[in-house]
């Protein structure tokens, strides 16, 4: 894998990190503040609808990407209303919102437009194209040819929207609000022990909205981010579950910005991955043995603890080994040759595993095999003084 | 005296939630520079009442007046702007946060924060030399004992220069020794002519340090009178309405062989905490042990242990035959099955399903009981419906009606319920914490009168109270837990409050003497 | 007192928040420039108009209930499976497997093979969540969605790969052999001369899913295991003290839950009248399930009802979409609203009817 | 004009505007439409589980003949058209289907993909073009071994990439996933890009614009999308074959049709928005070789007859 390669492999990975990067910091100062809100996913797919519908009519893409962190606001107050208001449940009204975003984009999309849910392509100048940096490079085929200085510079420095700049600076000015501001120390409280701030003479129904207004504003330029910096408009379902793994990313930054960063930095790698490499060739003896390795670490772990884990990990020990074995009798059945022989088979990675990876990755975050997190404590329930 | 108005004035407050009338039509006025103790009986409204004083409540009606001024308190903003500071019954801090951030929380200067730490950090020192109240501010509040936490309360009032303070029940989690550490500050900040309001159950403490008391009734302002002129009994009759017998009457005890044996119990919790240190002790048939000792000094550990959901080291013998402690049989339902039935601390949280109705209650532990079962498949729901309306009628709950869900039963009644589902399964050995919490009298003598019946019965009873008199009146032996350990034993007719109080305070007999 | 009869925490609350997202989608139909009165009235005809439509709403309830089921299974452990669609796509591949590579000499006996091999699918997509969930805390709801995607990941690559017939385009199994081909409802009515379904693929196990309704009935309300389940869900300290162990009760609601999704393969796999599992086999029915369970306030009767509705609402929806330009995502739309006012707003509806029926009982009380 | 009944056309998952495929199906219903002031039946489904129910709708209303474009039909219709022997059904993309009332459509995209694929070798700066294809499947392989064939014929040491987009039908429709693997293929010297992923293709044929090397649209016309920036289209006239099947008077010959360069049924397109980008010694060449084709001397490999590629590795 020469430089380049891996310039464009980093370059790729913070375009597909940014929308996750927004989303995640959204969700860091609702859940700070104690409201959970899967509804990430649903903001983020109304924004990258609103802002596309509106660049294109307008012609403008900065009035496009105010409409869009428009409908996200309002979603986030919806939200904030059944959870906050009305001590409703937060996965549920989290759900509920999704659910209105998948369905109202299509049908508002299809009524305005009748392009089949998606809004026509937006022309060049609506949309939030790569700033060139001076003297960068803006032609891939130009940059091939530079010197690896200069193609860092022009291909992972230079080249971005301005939207993916702005992003990586609400990382530390997230930081500045939380910990060194008034603010932040009251939204950091009410996440923790509402009944405190509320004692302390702090309205905690005001914190709380506002903590999901900000929460609305991120997840609205992630979404616009989608529809009109990566693509010139909006497909139906386009955010693609971006959401749900900033939520993830979230609880692996354990409710951090500058974890939260590296976080979904990461998981911009794997799409990146996924785009790049979609198909990867593997020997046989090496998925046998990261499969095998796998089933034997869990069941390892497994034994020294109760009968459940023995019976569901080990249970999982087996299935993993019997796909490597499987994985390796069909090669060896296909292409004809000895058992040993199909070892240094190279085969193909199915692609379909490697779309997986990321939500792959989320679950073994979430198991907490890569450090425990404790959200905040107030997390998920309504602030409720009188019963 | 009349022409200085009162600090405080409430007129008329009434407040219910949903339907129940929590306070009625309470009027009350205290006096600049006193202390003023409210007495009442769990759940007769006093927090309440002092919460909406706080601003933490709204009242459905009545006024307030500060210094002679009718004062809107809509939320605590109000109160603190009025020179008023609470401490609640359960404290309102922020446990991963440091003092000092706890301190500041709503008293910032400005929208940045490093002034106002910075600020805070001198107060804090100069308060502490004040009033002897020292705590390192970098501490963070779950760190710190419960004691250390109310200090935090307190300096967080005296940080907004509050001149009248409230504190609920501040004592229920002090040591006798932190106790009268923090009466002696009440006695300095009301010698700087601060106002104090201080709710506790604890008559001596009122007699003690209060120049007025109220007392309040289910809801409603019985009486207010001057401390002088009022004795321990006199308050206790207002508190409940009649006279009070203060000991439970029952026959001597007469012990059989050990039924529960506890050896070298430890418990080290997952934040690498020692809960309990090499506890042992026995119980045998037809005695009551009574465990006192100030709330969170392992008691909870010990019956939960007992009752099967906390894991612990050391050996248990029940009739001699041992309990499993860690393993898979070290739950409640094994338990149950060497005859232990346990009445637990918290009914709300762990005896009752809230949600339930009274009738699933009744079964709730015992839902694996054959006599509950139709076939190997379903349960007899009739069957439970039927034991449950005996219970409730024999314990006398009232509603008697076994279709209520547990949350509409008040809370000594939600109490008989749990009680007539253990005590009922006639075991072996009975835990049972804090019987009487929540509980108003009547309630009280009816579950004690039932534990000392069991006892006669020929039953183990372990009893676990922070209520010395409950201890001193039931039990037949007293244990004193302190910081995990057992301090030692007393038999009550030759102990006395003080000598119990010491050694809850963690003062040895050697030191003592 | 409770603070109002049950009748209207059952009946009353869930209709008037039905009435709230009905009047809002009227709204919706307004925007996107749709009389919302013909709107109803071509979704009316869409559902029940013909035999072939009064059919297929009948079909797509089957599905429906299955999952409303399982989210209602697991709701009363308070446990919010929303990864219905997987299990679902994984139990129609259990039951395509068994059917295809077992040559089964009557349908009576590939029913049953397939729903338990269904079942058991469905089951084990769940057991890790599960197992997550109970032992590590990790968040059922995060974990359940993960799980969807691999799901489909995993049915993508078992059809267009090990389970593709050559040469096929389409990405599918082949049709399962004739003899396991469930008879139709409308083959049963054409017994009796009627032809009351129409040519729809609505089959009998639309009476699977009303045992199953009854078998979960009787679960919840009537074994210990239901009586467990409810405990843990309502309070997981009491459920403790009690001894009745979270992480057990845990995995086997979510398993049972599991098992219902996947059991929907039956219907929409088995069922169907090219019987075959295609890519997308799950249609969304796993999360109308959680409208269809959170309507039906979780109790069997309840979910018919709600899958009832919600299948007019999705076959009418399809017609709608047929007769006029609005795109079938109209039901997503309206599928939300009903899970936000039966679920997150709940309150907003619940306390103002409280308040009355507090207000109208103290009257009452003190009049006595 | 005296048509016995209203003719109908129900699109596949990609959707009605798809920008390719079913686009192109609708565009020949519009203009039959247009020409002859008559009204035809239309539905996109939203799931495989609508597709019968999709057809039974069409047949029992009395539409014919019965349009459906796309593979996928081929299940729901062998099990539903002998329901409806008086009603005509043509279906698209489909050669296996043998009633006596449906007329099953093939195309030799192979030949139309090897035309283009000769103009993308002989535009190419580089020598390395390249492929997006949608979904995974045999027929898009078709369509990407007739370009690499093509490709080589016109420059035998040129370099040919393929890449494809998923495995799902969600791969018709990613165009973000698009543009990022036109961006590789860009890194890999890739200059010409052809895209067979419908609504995918949008985002190829953006990127190559951005990025400023040369695309070639699919299925429909799709030159205009950008202006002197698209090199062109290889066209599958499906739009015809509707606008056929539709003006076609209630009696269609049943049957299975392959369609090719002779037929003119694909091919590549030429108009104002790339006149100055297809040079005439290009155009000459690649009609030269649809003559070629069409006199039988030049027969271009399918994919599909025995599943391999002589011009390329999958
Ligand atoms: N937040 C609340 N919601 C509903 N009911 C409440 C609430 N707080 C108190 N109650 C009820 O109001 C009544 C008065 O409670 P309150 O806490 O004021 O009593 P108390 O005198 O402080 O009792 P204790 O001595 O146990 O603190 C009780 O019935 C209690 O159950
Ligand atoms: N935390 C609570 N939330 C809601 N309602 C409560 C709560 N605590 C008590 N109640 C209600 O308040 C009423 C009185 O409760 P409380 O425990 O104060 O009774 P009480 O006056 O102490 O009577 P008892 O002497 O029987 O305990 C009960 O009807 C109960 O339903
Ligand atoms: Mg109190
Ligand atoms: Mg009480």
């Amino acid at each position: 894998m020469d430089f380049f390669t891996i310039v464009q492999l980093g370059d790729a990975s913070v375009r597909m990190a940014i929308p996750l990067l927004l989303a995640c910091l959204a969700g860091l100062f609702s859940e700070r503040a104690g409201i959970f809100d899967i509804g990430l996913e649903g903001k983020m797919l109304a924004a990258a609808f609103v802002s596309a519908a509106v660049s294109y009519t307008s012609g403008s893409v900065w009035v496009g990407l105010l409409a869009g962190i428009g409908i996200s606001v309002v979603l986030a107050i919806i939200h904030g209303i059944a959870s906050i208001t009305f001590k409703g449940n937060q996965l549920i009204s989290g759900v509920a919102i999704n659910f209105f975003a998948a369905g109202l984009t299509v049908v508002i999309a299809q009524g305005w437009f009748a392009q089949g849910g998606r809004t026509p392509s937006l022309p060049q100048d609506a949309r939030f194209n790569g700033l060139d940096f001076p003297g960068a490079l803006s032609r891939m085929r130009d940059k091939m040819q530079a010197s690896p200085g200069m193609q860092f510079y022009s291909e992972f420095v230079s080249g971005h929207s301005i939207l993916v700049y702005l992003g990586l600076l609400a990382v530390p000015l997230s930081w500045w609000i939380l910990y060194r501001t008034r603010f932040g120390l009251r939204l950091r409280a009410v996440g923790e022990a509402p009944e405190a701030v509320d004692t302390a003479g702090i309205s905690v129904v005001r914190l709380r909205f506002s903590a999901v207004i900000i929460c609305g504003i991120l997840c609205g330029i992630a979404g616009a981010y989608l529809s009109t910096a990566v693509q010139a408009g909006f497909t139906k379902d386009m955010t693609a579950n971006r959401g749900f793994i900033a939520l993830a990313a979230l609880i692996f930054a354990k409710w951090r910005p500058w974890y939260a960063l590296g976080a979904c930095l990461l998981f911009g790698l794997f799409f990146a991955i996924d785009i790049r490499f979609s198909n990867i060739q593997l020997q046989v003896i090496w998925i046998m043995v990261l499969l095998l390795g796998c089933a034997a670490a869990l069941t390892t772990y497994a034994v020294r603890r109760e009968k459940i884990d023995v019976i569901v990990l080990g249970g999982l020990s087996a299935v993993l080994a019997a796909v490597a074995f499987t994985a390796w009798f069909a090669t060896a059945s296909a292409e004809g040759i000895s058992i040993l022989a199909a070892l240094w088979e190279t085969v193909k990675v199915p692609s379909q595993l490697i779309q997986s990876l990321p939500y792959l990755f989320v679950v073994i975050v979430l198991a907490g095999f890569v450090g425990k997190a404790i959200p905040p404590r107030a997390g998920g329930q309504p602030y409720v003084k009188e019963r | 005296m009349s022409d200085i108005s009162p600090a405080i004035e409430l007129i008329g407050i009434s407040k219910a939630f949903g339907p129940v009338q929590a306070n009625k039509d309470i009027s009350i006025r205290v006096m600049p520079g006193t202390i003023h103790g409210i007495i009442g009986e769990n759940g007769a409204g006093k927090s309440t009442l002092m919460s909406i004083l706080y601003g933490f409540y709204k009242a459905d009606a009545g006024e307030i007046f500060i210094a002679g001024q009718k004062t809107q308190i809509p939320d605590s903003q109000a109160a603190i702007a009025a020179g008023i500071g609470m401490v609640f019954q359960h404290f309102k801090l922020v446990q991963n946060f440091s003092v000092l951030e706890n301190v500041v929380l709503g008293a910032e200067d400005g929208a940045l924060l490093r002034p106002s730490l910075a600020k805070a950090r001198k107060q804090l020192k100069s308060l502490a030399k004040e009033y002897e109240l020292h705590v390192d501010p970098d501490a963070i509040i779950e760190d710190l004992g419960v004691g250390m936490q109310q200090r935090v309360e307190i300096l967080k009032a005296l940080y907004r220069q509050a001149d009248i303070l409230i504190l609920d029940e501040p004592t229920g989690v002090l040591t006798p020794p932190e106790a009268d550490q923090l009466f002696r500050i009440l006695g300095r900040l009301k010698a700087e002519g601060k106002t104090i309001i201080l709710i506790t159950h604890k008559l001596r403490e009122i007699m003690d340090i209060t120049d007025t008391v109220s007392v309040m009734r289910r809801g409603e302002m019985d009486s207010t009178v001057k401390t002088s002129e009022t004795t321990p009994a006199d308050l206790a009759e207002r508190m409940v309405g009649r006279k009070v017998l203060l000991r439970v009457d029952k026959t001597p005890a007469k012990p059989k062989d050990v039924v529960l044996e506890v050896r070298d119990l430890n418990i080290t919790d997952e934040k690498g905490v020692h809960r309990l240190k090499g506890v042992s002790f026995n119980v045998r048939a037809g005695e009551i042990l009574g465990i006192a000792g100030v709330s969170g000094n392992g008691q909870s550990e010990l019956l939960e242990v007992l009752g099967g959901y906390e894991k612990a080291t050391g050996d248990i013998l029940v009739n001699g035959v041992p309990l499993d402690l860690t393993g898979a049989h070290s739950d409640g339902q094994s338990r149950r099955a060497h005859g232990i039935a346990h009445v637990p601390e918290d009914r709300q949280n762990e005896g009752l399903i809230m949600d339930f109705s009274a009738w699933e209650n009744t079964a709730f532990g015992y839902h694996h009981d054959p006599e509950y079962q139709r076939n190997a498949l379903l349960m007899d729901n009739a069957a439970i419906l039927r034991d449950a309306q005996g219970k409730m009628d024999r314990f006398d709950v009232r509603p008697a009606n076994p279709l209520l869900s547990a949350k509409n039963f008040s809370g000594g009644n939600q109490q008989k319920i749990v009680v007539a589902r253990e005590i009922e399964r006639d075991p072996d050995l009975l835990l049972v914490g804090q019987p009487t919490r929540g509980v108003d009298i009547g309630a009280i003598e009816f579950i004690h009168q039932q534990i000392v019946a069991l006892r006669d019965a020929g039953k183990a009873i372990l009893l676990v109270s922070v209520e010395l008199d409950e201890i001193m009146g039931l039990s037949d032996r007293i244990a004193v837990m302190f910081d995990g350990k057992i301090m030692g034993e007393r038999l009550p007719e030759n102990t006395n409050e003080k000598e119990l109080g010491l050694l809850m305070a963690g003062v040895t007999d050697g030191e003592s003497a | 007192m409770d603070k109002m009869p049950k009748w209207a925490d059952v009946a009353l609350v869930p209709v008037v928040s039905l009435i709230i997202a009905a009047l809002i989608s009227a709204i919706v139909f307004v925007a996107v420039g749709q009389n919302p009165w013909e709107a109803l009235k071509l979704m009316a005809y869409g559902a029940v108009g013909t035999s072939d439509f009064l059919g297929y709403t009948l079909f797509y309830a089957t599905n429906f209930i299955f999952t409303g089921l399982a989210v209602a299974v697991a709701f009363h452990a308070s446990l919010f499976n929303i990864g219905g669609e997987g299990q679902v796509l994984l139990g129609g591949l259990g039951a395509a497997i068994v059917v295809l590579f077992v040559p089964w000499p009557h349908w009576t006996l590939a029913l049953i093979a397939g729903a338990t091999a269904a079942a058991v699918f469905g089951a084990l997509w769940v057991a890790i969540p599960a197992y997550l969930q109970a032992r590590r805390g990790s968040h059922i709801v995060i974990t359940t969605i993960m799980f969807n995607f691999m799901a489909s990941g995993v049915l993508i690559y078992m059809l267009s790969g090990p389970l593709k017939p050559d040469g096929n385009m389409q990405i599918a199994t082949a049709i399962f052999p004739e003899a396991s081909h469930l008879p139709s409802l409308n083959d049963i009515a054409g017994v009796f001369g009627s032809d009351l379904f129409g040519r729809s693929p609505v089959n009998i196990s639309i009476l699977i899913a009303l045992l199953a309704c009854v078998a979960v009935w009787a679960l919840i309300w009537h074994t210990r295991l239901g009586y467990q389940i409810r405990a843990l869900g309502r309070s997981e300290s009491a459920a403790k003290y009690a001894g009745i162990s979270a992480v057990n009760i845990t995995m086997i609601a979510l398993l049972i839950s599991g098992g219902l999704a996947g059991m929907m393969a039956v219907n929409n796999t088995m069922g169907i009248n090219t019987p075959q599992l295609v890519d997308n086999a799950a249609g969304g029915a796993g999360f109308i399930g959680i409208a269809v369970a959170l309507m039906g306030r979780n109790h069997p009767v309840g979910i018919i009802i709600a899958a009832l509705l919600f299948g007019a609402l999705y076959q009418g929806g399809a017609e709608l979409s047929a007769a006029t330009s609005i795109p079938v995502q109209i039901v997503v739309v309206i599928q939300a609203l009903v899970i936000m006012f039966t679920g997150a707003l709940d309150e907003m509806v619940r306390s103002p009817i409280e308040k009355l029926f507090i207000r109208f009982g103290r009257s009452r009380v003190a009049g006595e | 004009d005296g048509h016995a009944s209203t003719p109908a056309i129900i699109y596949d998952l990609g959707g009605k505007f798809d920008k390719s495929f079913n686009e192109s199906a609708f565009n020949g219903a519009q203009r039959w439409a247009e020409e002859n002031e008559a009204e035809f039946a239309e539905f996109e489904i939203t799931s495989d589980a609508q597709r019968e129910q999709a057809i039974r709708r069409f047949a029992e209303d009395g539409n014919s003949p019965i349009v459906m474009a796309g593979f996928s039909w081929a299940t729901a219709l062998e099990a539903s058209a002998p329901d409806y022997p008086d009603t005509d059904f043509v279906v698209i993309d489909v050669s296996w289907i043998d009633l006596p009332n449906v007329r099953a459509i093939g195309f030799k995209e192979q030949e139309g993909s090897y035309l283009v694929g000769m103009m993308a070798a002989t535009a190419s700066e580089t020598g390395v073009v390249s492929f997006v294809g949608g979904m995974d499947i045999p027929l898009i392989r078709r369509f990407a071994c007739g370009y690499a064939q093509g490709a080589m014929a016109a420059n035998p040491d040129a370099t040919v990439i393929s890449n494809m987009t998923g495995t799902t039908p969600a791969a018709w429709n990613d165009p973000v996933k698009g543009s990022e693997l036109t961006l590789a293929q860009i890194s890999q010297g890739s200059d010409v890009v052809f895209a067979a992923a419908g609504g995918t293709g949008v985002g190829v044929l953006q990127t190559a614009a951005d990025e400023g090397i040369l695309s070639i649209g699919v299925d429909a016309n799709q030159n205009y999308l950008h202006p002197g920036q698209v090199l062109t289209s290889m066209l599958k006239r499906v739009d015809t074959v509707v606008y056929d099947s539709f003006s076609n008077d209630g009696d269609l010959e049943a049957g299975i049709f392959i369609l090719g360069v002779e037929n003119g049924a694909v091919g590549y397109s030429l108009d104002e928005f790339n006149a100055e980008l297809v040079s005439d010694e290009m155009k000459a060449a690649v009609d030269a070789a649809s003559a070629e084709m069409v006199a039988g001397t030049l027969v271009v490999h399918d994919y599909m007859s025995d599943e391999t590629c002589p011009a390329l590795e999958f």
